[in-house]
């Protein structure tokens, strides 16, 4: 674990990512804080006021201190990735591994189950699912958990098949190890890469997701402020109003990108063997 | 228990279901002794279903017919769960020793995995002692059991290989292969060090190998299969001096020898084509596809072992008779087996 | 007068009843669920609808009952008894006359199979057509407002029976309007083409297209483009340039729509009217509007807009939080969470929640936004499952149909439970007052004890905002939200 | 063979095919450097078959991948290297390209990957043709059913349209070989042709090529770590360790009189027939890392003879036993013994070779 | 083959009833009455009550799955709770939209992906490489919607090339049709592309390590050779996946692209049909939706084995 580290600190585009990351966490917890103003002082007189001294990131459509919100609102979008992919990466990695593993029955109504999730129109899903249990940050989350754990669940199982077959598991068998153990012990660190670069994928599609979900006013409820909403309560201004939905989507784009460098070199540096593709391969002249 | 019985396969098949075609009959009829403190030799050609056979000692596989009987008790119809004390008494060594660890766990970790999955060593403290005690035993340094699979050359990977089969104090190791995929100077050292575990253990083996030259230094008993079935089994020097099935008799020709004298002069039993399809194995006798001495009577007949001398068993209509023919028939005869 | 509305370039422009009119795109903000005017209750249904079917009567631009297919009516001195007389020569668009049988048939269609429109007709006994020209409606009760009721929207059109029975009237409605339908591609487009048979004046366009654009700023998009050359849905934020930079025309109008606040007066502490008052003296209804709206909406603290002729002057509320804290104080309640539903289809009511929030919260009331979409918001309305809800009441005309339901006792609109007999009592008495001078004033006392009683806590009139292409000419944007395009001339 | 082929150019006398002089690679990896091959030098004669032998790592294919040009990008090659004559460090990469892949051909250790999955097999074993004989797409394939024959496969004109996958490993091999002398060259490099076969098939392959080289001339190069084969085949034998060649000569005299300890504990470190039950002379020790290869004698970590503190830092030369024989040794006279009074016994004061648990083999390194 | 076709679709046939069965179900879940949308604010029990009995609401939940399901095996998927018409007519009326928008999206994402992904691969570490990953990482972290806006604003108002909304049928106007579809297809196919790139590269990548590969270069082959003859064929069959699964969730699931471009699609339709609790039309949507979906996948998986004369399929 160590060496990983030191390897990931060589590679300039996972420190920058890492370090995205860090302040995003800092700025998670301590938003409230940090923030200049009050995340709902409406101040109907100071409305669509452009990034000035008294607001860096202008104020928005109801007088509100932008960049407040943009720090506050980090929280909540953060809350909104990994909680819901927490729940997909929870719910599906259990389910492929049980597919995987057992074959058979288990994996086919297993998996047909996972088809049924899957095939259904992706945003369907998650407004049916809001629909449901009303519509908030939590069911949000749990809308957009759902709708990924399909993915998890294929990945999972594809990566078991595929180490099902190793040596080293069937050894373990022949050892006499439980199922649980070998599953726990052998084959969830083995197929660590790809579920971490669908992770990383998933968590920036999941912090779109929500703005997408309040594209259809189902997302977080304001006045709470989270980004995918900000930037689109911000589309209506993009002409004469750009920072309502520029911060809160530079934001995203941050988060976005740090995850997903981080994932990147995660998988590269998790795997003890270390060689990379791109060390391994052969030139072409 | 018959005494000094350790395990037996009687009769044993084992087909894989091949979805879309008839099954694929990796090993048909196999009927084994391992004796206590034996090495027994299993020799073949790939494909030809030793690892199987190897693998159902441990129930690894399911058996599709006859029994599998291991320190006296039936193992055949086990449950799951008790399958896992079958597993304490029966270990087992792999080819690839890099691919038979795995890469997230260290050394360490995968000796003691067995110490923890049978609850043999209750604290963390006793099994960090015992995996030192296994470590010194194949010959590695204590601090080996911090390393990943990785950090370890060829040798010490199947050393911790061999650490781990011993650390649940098996009566019986099943060794697939264990040598082949490792240097020839390193070969030496592993075949060194399970000689020596076996003595100093008293473990019993079933070696299961291609290089007969390494099966012939360690076995007291060879068995040569072919095509899921076993054709011959005798001593070492049995079959080295009398082979009586043409097919030891081709394998044991096509051994390169390290001596430019002797392979200048030697003739080779070239075997045309490959191995058939285990899905669709010949009528009769399965060699005689391929067989230099086949006649129409091994199409029809599908030949039971018969005792050759003491000990010493061929699955040949003709056996003993058809080497001899072979060695003499032209092309040249064979001067010699390698030596 | 004979001629309907309000077109004073009716022979001005282009040469009327040519072909060469062009064909208008109108971009309406969402889709009609389906064009039976008795089934449907959708804005957008009505807004297509409004250029292809007639009613009785209509409403003119002050909102005046006028003839439409009635030329003429008269009321039996017990005002009981209805007597219209047709148009002659009103045809459907397929040629064939309408007549008082269809009338009949209509309004029976409603009565006998419960459609939406049913409640209007609650006081109507028969409906008969002694012959063809003649349409004869009697009634259980005096009913002023039976003309609002007969020709306010096209909710009450007439409809052709075989169009109904053939089950086309969904897609392929056959009216006696201005345009007929000629074609319905679901999801995109709804092209309707001049009637030819049409009663008034010729339509100067050979057709309108409507297209559905849901977003404010695309449909903007469209209509600077030349895509579409009328839409109602441009990005509020930006009317007040628009209407300067003059590339579009954009027009604004005070509607007789109002939006309004309701605390569930069955739930405490609701029920305490200090409390509502409270609520009412928090509130600074500019803000609200100036958020909501960007200054296309008139503060108002009763539901009628001043220049509408039941307009009565009435602002008791100024936005005092000092003392709303002492109403507050008075009424025993300090601190609480207010659980304020509003609904997504109305993104205003997401705003102004959020200013109402603000605001309240400094008089120490910690609102709950709850925003549901629309099916699910009149769900929990119904269940009464709310401890104040926003929304607003389009369209209106006659008192009657706004009052009566919302806070009558037991109105089927009261969903906040607001009960007070003296205000049953005037509406009930209103209803059926024939003298129109008598009957305002009775209004007058209704509304004034309403927002006494901050029933519904009144925040504004929207105007109405629609723009155009400058080749437009002849379009007029009305109070009421109807949209017509039979006066309009398309200039290239 | 076919008249189409146009065999590569016959040299001269005793021009050698491929000629090899102080090659070294350096790969550059994560963890540094890494010297795979180190001041190789060796020559193969028109018709004759060199055998590369050593343990794994030892930089056997490395040396003839990077003397070809085929070395990883992340590779530093020096040295030269002449084929036919043409030195091939001068040329530029495309002319070396067209140069290698018309004169030399090659077979890698495992013929299930080193075919594409998704092409007929004719396609794959004819292409060179197209390229290097300008062949038409027709003709290319009448010459893969040529070769496919050549090699021993039955029914080739229905084979050629197959898939590598519906062949077997043998099958497989007689592939890549039939691709390796589509262009009929001069040089055929066979990277561990059998290791991943059967002893029988192993058999069978052996004896192809050799029918092969004696009716096409072509000379060979022969990478293994198989003695055995090497002493069925190989004219010449060199034996490298740590990037190094330590001995190479004549294959009488390198396995009759192996002058290096390396090679005598190689040869020795075999199970003899007849002798089962003995300990073997294993080596102790595993083969150096290229990342940190000591200064003098790769092997001294691991030599039983362990004659010199000289060889734990300064590089022994390669010098000559018998014109043709030459050991990497400071000690000449005494590596020009025989074979049966070295075989693998230790020298005197040297702790026996065998396998020692104990802690203080120096395998742990 | 045909065995496994089969088999597959009889599998699909059981995901396609658990797709009813969920939506049924959830439909009974979710809060919102759809007679009381349909009736919206003006609001009567009576009319209430005669539409809900007219509607056939009023019956037992499992006599209405059943019958349901019994229509739909005979292909009446109903008739739609708000404008009375059949299902079928609607959905399949919104069919050519939702494939024109996929299709087009999918192709235009290949087109920059294609090139793109194999160029960086083949080129690792070179200016292209590093500009394709900074393109694959900027499509995954932009919001469709917000592309379509930037879209419109640039394209529609700033340069007035492109329409800013609509759909004109392929076979009414072709170039109506191409121009319409522009810019919505672009702003989905940017996520689309940059999740090829990275996948095409590091297919790529894959392939170029492998052994076969250094076998062409041995030949001799001119480096082009390798890469169209040896790699990509090997490197694309993986894609083909991707793209086909791409594709798939597209046909239902752009429904923010479909409601910003007022682009008359079934992700609109289903949109809408949650909004007004149409049932009807929702679950005759996610039904043809799932269908196809399946549909694709199962097309995908012949298609790799067609390519891949590695695999057979059981
Ligand atoms: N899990 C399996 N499913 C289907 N077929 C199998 C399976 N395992 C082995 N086989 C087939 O059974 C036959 C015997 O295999 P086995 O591995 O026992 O041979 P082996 O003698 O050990 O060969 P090798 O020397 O290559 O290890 C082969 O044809 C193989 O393809
Ligand atoms: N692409 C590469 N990148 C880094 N190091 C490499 C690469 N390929 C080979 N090496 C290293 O170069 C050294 C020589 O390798 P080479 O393949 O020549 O050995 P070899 O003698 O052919 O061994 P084997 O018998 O295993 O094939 C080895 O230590 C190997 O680890
Ligand atoms: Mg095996
Ligand atoms: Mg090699």
């Amino acid at each position: 674990m160590r060496r990983a580290l030191t390897a990931l600190w060589h590679d300039p585009p996972a420190v920058a990512g890492t370090l995205v990351l860090l302040v995003l966490l800092v700025v998670g917890l301590a938003g409230q804080w940090l923030a200049p103003a009050g995340t709902n002082d409406v101040d109907v007189d100071q409305m669509l006021r452009p990034p000035s001294g008294a607001h860096p990131f202008g104020t928005d459509e109801l007088g509100r201190d932008v960049l407040s919100r943009v720090l506050v609102a980090a929280r909540v979008s953060l809350q909104v990735g990994l909680v819901s992919v927490g729940i997909a990466l929870a719910v599906g990695v259990t389910v492929g591994l049980l597919a995987g593993w057992y074959g058979g029955w288990t994996d086919n109504v297993l998996m047909r189950g996972m088809d049924v999730l899957f095939a259904f129109p992706v945003l369907l899903l998650a407004v049916a699912i809001v629909a449901v249990l009303g519509p908030g940050l939590v069911t949000a989350t749990t809308a957009i958990g759902v709708v990924y754990t399909p993915i998890f669940a294929r990945v999972t199982r594809a990566g078991v098949l595929a180490v099902r077959e190793q040596v080293f598991v069937r050894a373990a068998v022949s050892i006499g190890t439980s199922d649980l153990r070998i599953l726990r012990r052998h084959v969830l660190p083995n197929i660590a890469a790809p579920l971490i670069v669908q992770t990383s994928l998933s968590l920036a599609f999941a912090i779109l997701s929500e703005a997408a979900l309040s594209f259809l006013g189902l997302g977080v409820q304001p006045p709470a402020p989270a980004w995918g909403r900000m930037l689109y309560d911000g589309r209506g201004f993009v002409t004469d109003a750009w920072w309502l939905g520029f911060f809160p989507g530079a934001a995203i784009f941050l988060t976005v990108l740090a995850f997903n460098l981080v994932g990147d070199a995660l998988r590269d540096v998790l795997d003890p063997r270390q060689l990379t593709v791109s060390e391994a391969r052969r030139s072409t002249r | 228990m018959s005494t000094g019985t350790v395990a037996e396969l009687d009769d044993l098949t084992v087909w894989f279901p091949s979805p879309g075609g008839p099954p694929v009959r990796a090993v048909d009829g196999v009927s084994l002794t391992v004796r206590s403190g034996e090495t027994l030799g299993l020799v073949g050609e790939s494909g030809s279903g030793k690892s199987t056979t190897g693998l159902a000692l441990l129930r690894l596989v399911a058996p599709t017919g006859g029994r599998i009987v291991v320190g006296g008790q039936d193992v055949t119809g086990w449950s799951r769960r008790r399958l896992r004390g079958l597993r304490r008494r029966v270990a087992m060594v792999f080819q690839d020793p890099q691919a038979s660890l795995d890469p997230r766990r260290t050394a360490g970790a995968s000796i003691a995995e067995p110490l923890v999955v049978h609850r043999l060593a209750r604290s963390a403290e006793a099994r960090r002692h015992r995996v030192a005690e296994l470590l010194d035993l194949v010959g590695l340094r204590p601090e080996t059991a911090g390393r990943h699979p990785h950090e370890l050359s060829g040798g010490q990977r199947q050393r911790v290989g061999i650490a781990r089969a011993l650390a649940g104090e098996p009566d019986l190791i099943v060794l697939d292969e264990p040598i082949a995929s490792l240097d020839l100077s390193v070969q030496a050292q592993i075949m060194n060090l399970l000689r020596r575990l076996q003595r100093d253990l008293g473990l019993t083996y079933l070696f299961i190998a291609h290089d007969l030259a390494a099966v012939e230094h360690l076995s007291d008993r060879i068995a040569v299969m072919y095509l899921g079935r076993i054709v011959e089994t005798g001593t070492p020097a049995q079959l080295w001096r009398e082979p009586a099935h043409p097919y030891t008799a081709a394998l044991l020709s096509a051994v390169p020898v390290a001596d430019p004298r002797v392979e200048r002069e030697r003739r080779r039993i070239i075997l045309t084509g490959d191995l058939p399809s285990p899905t669709d194995p010949p009528s009769g006798c399965r060699f005689r596809t391929r067989c230099p001495q086949a006649r129409p009577a091994c199409a029809e007949t599908d030949p039971p072992p018969i005792e050759v001398g003491p000990g010493h068993r061929a699955a040949c209509l003709f056996a003993g008779e058809a080497v001899r023919a072979m060695r003499a028939d032209p092309p040249a005869p064979v001067t010699d087996g390698p030596r | 007068g004979c001629s309907a509305g309000e077109s004073v370039d009716v022979d001005g422009g282009s040469t009327a009843g040519g072909s060469t009119g062009g064909t208008l795109t109108a971009a309406i903000g969402g889709e009609p669920d389906q064009l039976d005017p008795h089934k449907t209750s959708a804005y957008y249904s009505f807004q297509v609808l409004e250029n292809v079917y007639d009613t009785l009567v209509e409403p003119d631009a002050d909102l005046k009952m006028g003839p439409a297919l009635a030329t003429k009516w008269t009321t039996s001195s017990d005002q009981l008894t209805w007597t219209f007389t047709l148009r002659e020569g009103a045809r459907f668009s397929d040629g064939s006359p309408l007549t008082a049988q269809d009338v009949v048939y209509s309004y029976r269609r409603i009565i006998d199979e419960k459609l939406n429109a049913a409640y209007k007709f609650a006081t109507v006994k028969t409906v008969t057509a002694p012959d063809p020209a003649t349409v004869v409606v009697t009634l259980t009760a005096p009913t002023p407002n039976l003309l609002a009721n007969l020709g306010g929207f096209k909710g009450v059109a007439i409809v052709q029976k075989a169009n109904v029975e053939s089950g086309a009237i969904k897609t392929r409605p056959m009216g006696s309007g201005p345009f007929t339908v000629a074609s319905y591609t679901s999801g995109d487009t709804i092209k309707l083409t001049r009637n030819d048979a049409y009663w008034g004046p010729k339509p100067k366009l050979d057709g309108v297209t409507f297209t559905f654009v849901k977003d404010p700023t695309v449909a903007l998009q469209n209509l600077r483009g030349g895509e579409a050359q009328w839409t109602d849905n441009l990005p509020p934020q930006q009317v007040p340039t628009l209407k300067e930079d003059g590339a579009v025309t954009v027009a604004t109008t005070p509607s007789t729509d109002y939006w309004y606040l309701a605390l569930n007066e069955a739930r405490k502490p609701y029920d305490d009217v200090n409390v509502r008052r409270a609520v009412a003296f928090a509130l600074d209804r500019e803000a609200i509007t100036k958020a909501a709206k960007f200054g296309q909406a008139t503060a108002n603290q009763t539901a009628i807009p001043k220049g509408s002729s039941w307009y009565y002057e009435y602002a008791p509320y100024r936005h005092d939080p000092d003392q709303a804290r002492q109403l507050l104080g008075g009424a025993g309640v300090s601190s609480r969470t207010m659980d304020l539903m509003v609904t997504s289809e109305y993104p205003e009511t997401v705003t102004a929640a959020q200013v109402i929030a603000a605001q309240l919260k400094d008089v120490g009331i910690t609102v709950k936004i709850r925003t549901l979409d629309f099916a699910q918001w009149l769900d929990e309305q119904g269940k009464g499952n709310f401890d104040a809800f926003l929304l607003g009441w389009l369209g209106n005309i006659d008192p009657d149909e706004f009052y009566y339901a919302q806070h009558r006792t037991g109105g089927t609109f009261n969903f906040h439970k607001y009960s007070n007999p003296t205000v049953d009592t005037l509406l009930d008495q209103a209803r059926t007052q024939t003298d129109e001078a008598a009957r305002k004033q009775t209004y007058e006392r209704a509304a004034k004890q309403i927002v006494d009683d901050a029933s519904y806590i009144y925040l504004y009139n929207p105007d109405v905002v629609q723009g155009w292409s400058r080749k437009v000419t002849g379009y007029q944007v009305r109070s009421d939200r109807a949209i017509r395009f039979r006066d309009v001339a398309l200039n290239r | 063979m076919s008249g189409a082929a146009v065999p590569s150019p016959r040299v001269a006398g005793d021009t050698p095919v491929l000629e090899i002089s102080d090659l070294t690679v350096t790969l550059g990896t994560r963890n540094g450097p890494a010297r795979a091959v180190a001041g190789v030098d060796w020559s193969v004669a028109p018709g004759e078959t060199l055998a590369l032998v050593g343990e794994s790592g030892s930089g056997k294919s490395m040396t003839v991948l990077a003397a070809t040009g085929l070395a990883p990008r992340s590779a530093t090659v020096t040295g030269r290297v002449r084929l036919l004559g043409r030195d091939l460090t001068d040329m530029s990469g495309s002319d070396r390209r067209r140069w290698r892949g018309r004169h030399v051909g090659f077979v890698f250790q495992d013929p299930m990957t080193t075919l594409n999955p998704v092409l007929t097999v004719g396609r794959q074993v004819a292409e060179a043709c197209e390229e290097h004989l300008g062949m038409s797409r027709r003709q290319a394939r009448s010459r893969a059913v040529e070769l496919l024959d050549l090699v021993g496969i039955p029914a080739p004109g229905r084979r050629v349209d197959a898939h590598p996958h519906e062949f077997s490993g043998g099958m497989r091999q007689r592939v890549v070989i039939a691709m390796a002398l589509a262009c009929e060259p001069a040089l055929l490099i066979a990277d561990e042709p059998t290791t991943a076969l059967d002893v029988t098939t192993q058999a069978q392959i052996v004896e192809l090529v050799a029918d092969l080289r004696r009716r096409l001339g072509t000379a060979v190069v022969w990478i293994t770590h198989d003695l055995g084969v090497v002493a069925g085949i190989a004219d010449t034998v060199a034996v490298m360790y740590g990037g190094r060649i330590v001995e190479q000569g004549p294959v009488d005299a390198v396995f009759v009189a192996p002058g290096h300890p390396y090679t005598r504990a190689l040869l020795a470190a075999r199970p003899r027939p007849g002798a089962a039950g003995e300990e073997l002379a294993a080596i102790p020790g595993a083969p150096p890392s290229p990342l940190d290869l000591p200064p003098g004698c790769a092997f001294w970590p691991r030599c039983p003879v362990r004659g010199d503190a000289r060889c734990a830092h300064e590089l022994p030369p390669l010098v000559p036993l018998t014109p043709a024989h030459r050991v990497r040794t400071f000690y000449p006279a005494a590596a020009a013994g025989s074979r049966d009074d070295a075989a693998g016994r230790p020298a005197a004061g040297s702790r026996p070779a065998g396998d020692d648990p104990a802690p203080s083999t120096p395998e742990d390194r | 083959m045909g065995r496994f076709v089969l088999r597959r679709l009889l599998q699909s046939v059981v995901v396609l009833l658990g797709v009813t069965l969920v939506v049924f179900l959830l439909l009974q879940l979710v809060p919102g009455d759809p007679v009381r949308v349909s009736l919206g604010t003006r609001f009567d029990q009576q009319t209430y009550d005669a539409l809900r009995e007219r509607s056939g609401l009023d019956r037992p939940l499992v006599v209405q799955y059943l019958s349901y399901v019994g229509n739909a095996l005979t292909g009446d998927l109903g008739v739609s709770f708000r404008s009375g018409q059949p299902v079928t007519t609607i959905v399949l009326e919104r069919l050519p939209a939702t494939l024109s928008l996929a299709v087009t999206a999918v192709l235009l994402a290949l087109l920059v992906a294609f090139p793109l992904g194999v160029l960086s691969a083949v080129r690792s570490g070179s200016l292209v490489d590093h500009a394709a990953r900074v393109f694959s990482q900027f499509g995954v972290s932009v919001p469709d919607f917000w592309m379509g806006i930037m879209g419109i604003l640039l394209f529609a108002g700033v340069l007035g090339w492109l329409p800013p909304s609509g759909y004109v049928a392929l076979t009414d106007d072709p170039v109506g049709w191409a121009s319409h579809v522009a810019l919505p297809a672009a702003a989905v196919g940017l996520v689309t592309a940059s999740i090829l790139t990275r996948f095409i590269r590091s297919s790529v990548l894959e392939v170029l390590a492998e052994d076969y590969v250094r076998t062409a270069e041995a030949k001799g082959l001119r480096p082009r050779v390798v890469v169209v003859r040896h790699v990509l064929r090997n490197a694309l069959i993986p894609v083909v996946t991707v793209v086909g699964v791409q594709l798939a969730s597209l046909v239902g699931g752009v429904i923010v692209i479909e409601v910003l471009f007022a682009w008359p699609g079934v992700g609109r339709l289903t949109y809408d049909a949650v909004q007004a609790r149409d049932y009807p039309v929702l679950q005759g949507a996610v039904l043809f939706v799932a269908t196809l979906f399946l549909l694709m996948n199962l097309l995908v998986d012949v298609l790799y084995a067609r390519l891949d004369a590695r695999i057979t399929l059981r």
